[in-house]
């Protein structure tokens, strides 16, 4: 029997100090390499049980020799056996027999990246990694979709492979963006924004990390279980239709989606309730509230997605009806699913690029946020507006025609609050000291490219014209314009402004300059024709189109091979500077007011020394009588217990905080 | 570690890295199904002679229980493919030998001869020996596949055999199985690939019946690769 | 409990000694976080009960092929109700749990909390067992297709709403000892107590929440 | 100090965006200016050289709408991305540093401007609902604008004399039915010029998309459902079509061409043809809003005989109910 110190953990404070690394073999212990084997053990197991139970029918496995329940079952246990033997489900699991473990203390070397591990820093710089492969895994197969597209009718890959590409990159890389910002930046940043030395819930963000690469393992699964043939929107019935990939597709979204709602349940909780004393809202740093509003999104239109997913699972497996309209469903029940998820998901998406760039403006522009208050109110009038824009996507489906101008106008009005974040922006660069460096450029390319990507917006949401360009590669070039001009952008303007934060390194920033002119003229290259491409009629997803599109389209792929190029000059640029031969960063080197920037480099693993009181907003630039952003190191009465601003104090009896 | 080592090692990795990947993209590429050849050997003006046949069940491979045509090569051996490159502007002679039973058509359109000829008749084909250029479906054994190269215009209906009969279920089939014999021409236009596919819903256990070697090429899917 | 000290190992950091303060402030936090984290697990169970009412409704108004709900079918009543039943005492006895863990009646939680898992095994089991008694194949129709998706997600709904009264349950088994030296559960200032008397809270509303969502779909699969 | 994000923060050095005191440059009067010129010109330069030859042309009325509608949208955008544009270019020029180490804390201090806010949230709000207005109007008088409007359109076309035409989708291939000409069933798309034609749209399995792309149609093609998108022709020549919605392998090879020609070209094609197929329009099933493959004996459409999987979990289901 414990004694009464170890059943009662110090609950309230952080987990324990680095250590360490654990005794014995390293290999015992639980990391990613046991995770995998647990990932292998449980895709057999569940694959032999699904033979087991569902060999008798011969409809499951009859004529088609296709039994999707051993392969949902093979995915869906492969994934508990990934959770498994990375050790994210050794708390849970105690804690039916009431047990709590102590978290074992973190290592302090490299391993540590390798390992389940609660610390926000150490998840931040997982993710970090993850994103990166995602991204690069999807980037190559981009790559091939362009390859394909030289030809108007000579193949390279030809139609089945082709559409399982198209549909592998679509799906990875709205995995991947969903998370790209959330994830590594969200988890890293946001406790150190608002002064806190932990997350709210430090297992579900550990959690969160694993079934997001979990998931990447998933969705990987669906190449060699034959594609899945539906693109990333996975319209039924053709899902239902498709070969075993379908299910990749299926499990891995929900996989990735429970992923999502755990990382924004996680950050909502932490923003409202570890924020600092002093930190009121409104001196809250723009950025945390993009991750605020898309951590509301990721959290409430997730589920949705993961029925939708659920369904489509029973449909494959159990038989039933939801998307057979013959058997008493309806084709159109998942495509009203589906996008009630699909136009939050694109705000998931952009919410943070927005916050990113105002966040960084200010620093390079020498001058406060202009309309501080406006960017917080863009940020929720766009999240709260994109539940209600969602059958902009079947304008032509023949769905409820009389709700078209509804639609058509809560679509258009959602470019009021996105105008917002140009009001902000541009507001910032007036009569300011404007600072030309690589995470400025980013940060200009994305104003650049998501102008672009927003008005053809409009000209989608206007029913008439979206007769024509709906589903064509104007669309496509329309959402690359804003998820990767936009988002991408950002997110490179982030890894350039906040790399010295991370890694106590510094990237060559004339290496950086190299790539961010490459990546812009390359992207606007590559994506610019696309507009006309759709105009002149060439459908998305198609591996034949019109002879007369072959110069745009090889002028396309050109600069695509050259853009996903201006990739590698960023690789090289991390592993020289970064690993190689590790370039020692300033502690802070943009002299930046931000919270995060007043922590020492590497962050210690309490981030705090002691918990701060903020003083000030964190975009007082050109304002010398203002006070410090933050008081490091208060007095015992000046600290935690006593100041209550912006949060009001928790009653004793009543853990419920008072609503802000 | 000096710099031109690191250097060296930095590279060696991004190589791997890319061969890995172009090694990836290749295997993909490579995992079609071979191209039956009719073009080496073939004389200008002469026609050319195709014989193809189509299978309950390939038997054999990956998907067993699959449906699938086969091709025999110019040397008399089947080979498992719908991939073919043939001469331009060239008269072909197909014979179809049809082992598969058949089912009513979901759309009976199927069921018109269009854009091939026999007997020297558009619009026709020989159905053992009898020209044939309208199958009604919904009698008789039905139609088991169709020959449509939609983008020429080609459509050619499969009378399928009697389902009772002791059906071919392994590749491939001889001519001791119950079967079908079609035969038709057409005419290949100029140098380009064209896709041909099967119309009749004959994917088994796929929601309606298009799923699996319906959407597979080197099954009920495949390339006229006409080259000048 | 005072201020925590952390012994580091050979790669030692800074030292960290928290204040009261700092420990007061956080576990404020960590409470507000139970109370804000229970709600956003209601918003989640939300959003995903909502897409099976609007797939119920949707196939129900579209009624394709006259296939929504051919003669009427109706899974086994009987079942319906227990399971319903079973629930919502489950729910019930969660709730008083709580309420009699505050008043400082330990016996009364423990007895109650273990009948409110029993009673979710048994509406677990239930659901389960009338998944082998269904009087149409899941494919059949409309109906059919849409009480198979309830029928899952409700087995994931009780089960959570069981493993989080479970795990609470264990949990004071283990404390028990620790609680009692300073005011028992129900008064104890300790930290590991304060977020428990928390977790029990959040526990008796996902409850709350749960019972609601069983009257509403027992409502739609059973009633109209 | 940080609540004042909204409000007009006139005092302590921070001067109104709008105004320039003496000695500074009228910042915005110059960038007005050079907006308002290049604005006028690239509109008046993309309304009368491009916008004419803006896809999908002018074939049919829908088209015409379709091209009109894009070109109204393009003037109102072109502003727009020339005015932020204009007011980047002159803001990085005008007050650019070069890079300083230290970065000094000089800018400007304004936190917000009420005046700018607002008028940028009144003349954005007004574009927006201007453009609602006009798409909203654009889509009801042209009946639908070519776009699908399900089984029951609520926007129909005022003309007398509409040719119905079935649309069928499948797995790969559309084909079409001419219910008014004996319902003969043909893989080929003729129309009549200075007709309105109603296409019926529907799908024998998967979700597919009828895209008449110099027609400016578009209606999505499901199974079980009627789509109706209205047109009236306009000119004769010839159109794609192509399948806009992913419907599996041979997505990208769903297309045809189709022609429009003269009402009596038609007249006599429509009756050669239905003389042609006469054979085979005998054993099609009857006409119907929705083609359903079980009325020509097809069993319910799974292959064969009703013993696809779906058919196996029926038998199995009703065995079950008997017990």
């Amino acid at each position: 029997m414990a004694t009464d110190s170890e059943l009662i953990p110090p609950i309230g404070a952080t987990p324990p100090p680095p250590g360490p690394p654990p005794r014995g073999p390293a290999w015992l212990h639980q990391n990613i390499f046991t995770a995998a084997i647990g990932a292998v053990a449980g895709y057999a197991f569940g694959h032999w049980v699904g033979n087991m139970i569902a060999s008798g029918y011969p409809n499951i496995n009859g004529a088609s020799g296709q039994n999707d329940i051993a392969i949902c079952l093979g995915l869906g246990i492969g994934v508990f056996g990934w959770l498994l033997g990375a050790g994210a489900l050794n708390y849970p699991l105690a804690k039916i027999v009431g047990r709590e473990p102590a978290p074992e203390a973190p290592e302090s070397n490299w391993t540590r990246y390798l390992r389940f591990s609660t610390d926000h820093k150490v998840v931040g710089i997982q993710y970090f990694f993850a994103v990166f492969v995602f991204l690069f895994t999807a980037g190559l197969l981009a790559m091939a979709i362009r390859t394909e597209l030289l030809s108007p009718t000579t193949h390279i890959f030809g139609p089945g492979t082709y559409i399982e590409i198209v549909g592998e990159h679509g799906t990875m890389m709205m995995m991947m963006a969903s998370s790209l910002v959330v994830g590594p930046l969200g988890n890293f940043l946001v406790p150190l924004m608002i002064g806190s030395r932990r997350t709210a819930f430090p297992r579900i963000e550990a959690s969160s990390f694993w079934l997001f690469s979990g998931g990447y393992l998933v969705i990987v699964t669906a190449l060699p279980l034959g594609g899945f043939p539906t693109g990333w929107t996975g319209y039924a019935p053709l899902q239902t239709q498709a070969a075993g990939g379908m299910d990749s597709y299926l499990v891995g979204f929900a996989v990735i989606g429970t992923g999502m709602v755990l990382a924004g349940f996680n950050l909502i909780a932490t923003i409202i309730h570890y924020r600092a004393p002093g930190l009121s809202w409104s001196r809250l740093p723009v950025f945390v509230w993009s991750i605020l509003a898309t951590s509301a999104l990721l959290t409430l239109a997730t589920p949705t997605l993961i029925c939708a997913g659920l369904f489509g699972i029973l449909d494959r497996t159990a038989q039933t009806a939801f998307y057979v309209t013959e058997r008493g469903g309806s084709s159109f029940l998942w495509e009203n699913l589906f996008w009630f998820f699909g136009h939050p998901e694109v705000y998931i998406m952009a919410l943070p690029g927005f916050g990113i760039v105002s966040e960084i403006l200010p620093v390079f522009t020498r001058r406060p946020l202009f309309a501080y208050r406006v960017a917080a109110a863009g940020m929720f009038g766009v999240a709260l507006l994109s539940f209600f824009v969602w059958q902009h996507h079947l304008f032509q489906s023949g769905i409820n025609p009389d709700m078209r101008p509804l639609f058509m106008l809560t679509t258009e009005l959602i470019s009021i609050p996105t105008g917002f974040i140009y009001l902000v922006t541009l507001g910032t660069l007036y009569k300011a000291k404007i600072h030309f460096d690589v995470p400025m450029l980013f940060a200009l390319g994305m104003l650049f490219n998501f102008l672009i990507g927003g008005v053809t917006g409009v000209f989608l949401s206007d029913v008439p014209v979206d007769v024509t360009v709906h589903g064509s590669f104007f669309v496509m070039a329309h959402f690359h314009y804003t998820i990767m001009g936009g988002l991408v952008f950002a997110f490179f303007a982030a890894i350039y402004y906040w790399m010295p934060k991370l890694t106590g390194r510094t990237l060559d920033m004339r290496l950086g300059r190299i790539h961010f002119w490459c990546m812009f003229v390359f992207f606007n290259m590559t994506f610019f024709p696309l507009f006309i491409v759709g105009i002149l009629g060439m459908p998305r997803r198609v591996f034949e189109y019109a002879h007369n599109l072959q110069g745009l389209n090889d002028f396309s792929s050109i600069s695509a091979y050259l853009l996903g190029a201006s990739f590698l000059i960023f690789v090289a640029n991390f592993i020289w500077t970064i690993i190689i031969e590790p370039r020692r960063a300033a502690a802070n080197p943009w002299n930046s007011l931000g919270l995060e920037w007043q922590t020492p480099t590497p962050v210690p693993y309490y981030n705090f020394e002691r918990i701060p009181v903020i003083l000030s907003d964190p975009y007082h630039y050109s304002e010398p009588e203002a006070l410090p952003v933050a008081d490091l190191a208060p007095r015992p009465s000046a600290g935690a217990a006593t100041v209550g601003v912006g949060r009001g104090s928790a009653d004793e009896t009543d853990p419920r905080p008072p609503m802000a | 570690m000096g710099r031109s080592a690191k250097i060296a090692i930095v590279g060696c990795l991004l190589a791997i890295a890319t061969g890995l990947a172009v090694f990836t993209a290749m295997a993909f590429v490579a995992s079609t199904p071979p191209t039956v050849d009719f073009v080496t050997g073939h004389q200008q003006g002469t026609p050319v002679n195709m014989e193809i046949q189509t299978v309950g069940s390939v038997g054999s491979g990956i998907h067993p229980s699959w449906v699938s045509y086969l091709t025999r090569q110019p040397n008399g051996r089947w080979v498992h493919t719908t991939l073919w490159s043939l001469p331009a502007h060239t008269k072909v002679n197909v014979t179809v030998l049809q082992y598969d039973s058949g089912s009513p058509l979901r759309n009976q359109q199927f069921g018109q001869v269009t854009g091939v000829s026999a007997d020297g008749r558009s619009g026709t084909m020989l159905l053992n020996g009898k020209p044939v250029s309208v199958v009604n479906s919904n009698v008789g054994n039905g139609v088991g596949h169709t020959f449509s190269a939609p983008s020429l215009g080609i459509n050619v209906p499969l009378v399928g055999v009697n389902g009772n009969a002791n059906l071919c279920g392994v590749a491939p089939c001889t001519t001791k199985s119950p079967h079908n014999v079609i035969q038709f021409s057409f005419t290949t236009p100029g140098p380009g690939e064209y896709r041909w596919q099967c119309f009749v819903p004959c994917g088994l256990g796929y929601l309606y019946g298009n799923g699996g070697p319906m959407q597979t090429i080197g099954y009920m899917d495949g390339f006229l690769k006409v080259v000048a | 409990m005072s201020a925590t000290t952390h012994n580091n190992g050979e790669t030692s950091g800074p030292v960290l000694t928290e204040t009261p303060e700092e420990l007061a402030y956080e576990l404020r936090a960590a409470e507000g976080s139970i109370w804000t984290g229970t709600r956003l697990a209601i918003g989640i169970g939300v959003f995903a009960f909502a897409s099976l009412a609007f797939a119920y409704f949707y196939l129900r108004s579209n009624n394709a092929f006259n296939l929504w709900r051919p003669r009427g079918i109706t899974a086994p009543t009987s079942f319906g109700a227990a399971v319903m039943a079973f629930t919502l005492a489950a729910a019930a006895l969660a709730v008083l749990a709580g309420r009699r863990l505050r008043g400082g009646q330990t016996t009364d939680w423990q007895v109650a909390g273990w009948a409110a898992v029993l009673s979710g095994l048994i509406a677990l089991a239930l659901q389960i067992w009338e998944q082998t008694q269904l009087p149409f194949y899941p494919g059949s129709s409309g109906y059919a297709s849409c009480y198979t998706g309830w029928a899952v997600m409700n087995m994931v709904l009780i089960l959570g709403g069981i493993y989080w009264s479970e795990t609470l349950l264990a949990r004071f088994m283990r404390l028990r000892r620790a609680f009692t030296e300073e005011g028992g559960a129900a008064g104890s200032p300790l930290p590991a107590a304060r977020l428990f008397r928390a977790n029990v809270e959040g526990a008796a509303s996902f409850w709350i929440f749960v019972a609601v969502t069983e009257v509403f779909f027992w409502l739609l699969f059973y009633m109209i | 100090m940080s609540d004042g994000a909204t409000t007009h923060q006139a005092g302590s050095g921070g001067t109104p965006p709008a105004g320039g005191p003496g000695g500074e440059p009228r910042h915005f009067r110059r960038i007005f200016t050079v907006w308002i010129s290049i604005s006028v010109v690239a509109d008046l330069l993309f309304w009368f050289l491009v916008g004419p030859h803006i896809p999908p042309g002018r074939m049919t009325s829908a088209a015409g709408g379709a091209q009109f509608d894009f070109n109204v949208l393009f003037v109102i955008a072109l502003p727009v991305i020339i005015g932020v544009w204009t007011y980047m270019a002159y803001a990085l020029s005008t007050w650019r540093k070069s890079r300083v180490p230290g970065l000094p804390l000089s800018g400007d201090r304004a936190r917000g401007h009420f005046g700018v806010q607002t008028a940028w949230m009144a003349i954005t709000s007004t574009v927006v609902i201007g453009l609602f207005v006009f798409g909203t109007v654009e889509l009801i008088v042209p009946a639908g604008a070519g776009g699908g409007e399900g089984p029951n359109p609520i926007w129909t076309p005022t003309s007398k004399t509409i040719l119905p035409i079935q649309v069928i989708a499948q797995q790969w291939k559309f084909t079409y039915r001419y219910p008014t000409f004996g319902g003969f069933e043909t893989s080929q798309l003729i129309l009549p010029d200075n007709t309105t034609i109603a296409f019926h749209v529907t799908s024998l399995d998967v979700i597919h998309d009828f895209w008449a792309y110099q027609l400016g149609i578009k209606a999505d093609a499901n199974p079980q459902q009627d789509n109706v998108a209205f047109t009236t022709t306009d000119q004769v020549g010839s159109f794609t079509v192509r399948c806009d919605e992913l419907c599996g392998l041979w997505h990208g090879a769903m297309y045809n061409y189709g022609k429009v020609v003269t009402k009596s070209a038609f007249e006599s094609w429509a009756t050669r043809t239905r003389a042609q197929l006469a054979a085979n329009t005998k054993n099609l099933p009857p006409f119907a809003w929705t083609y359903d493959p079980s009325a020509n004996g097809a069993g319910g459409g799974y292959y064969p005989s009703n013993v696809d999987h779906f058919s196996k979990v029926e038998t199995y289901g009703a065995q079950r109910a008997k017990v």
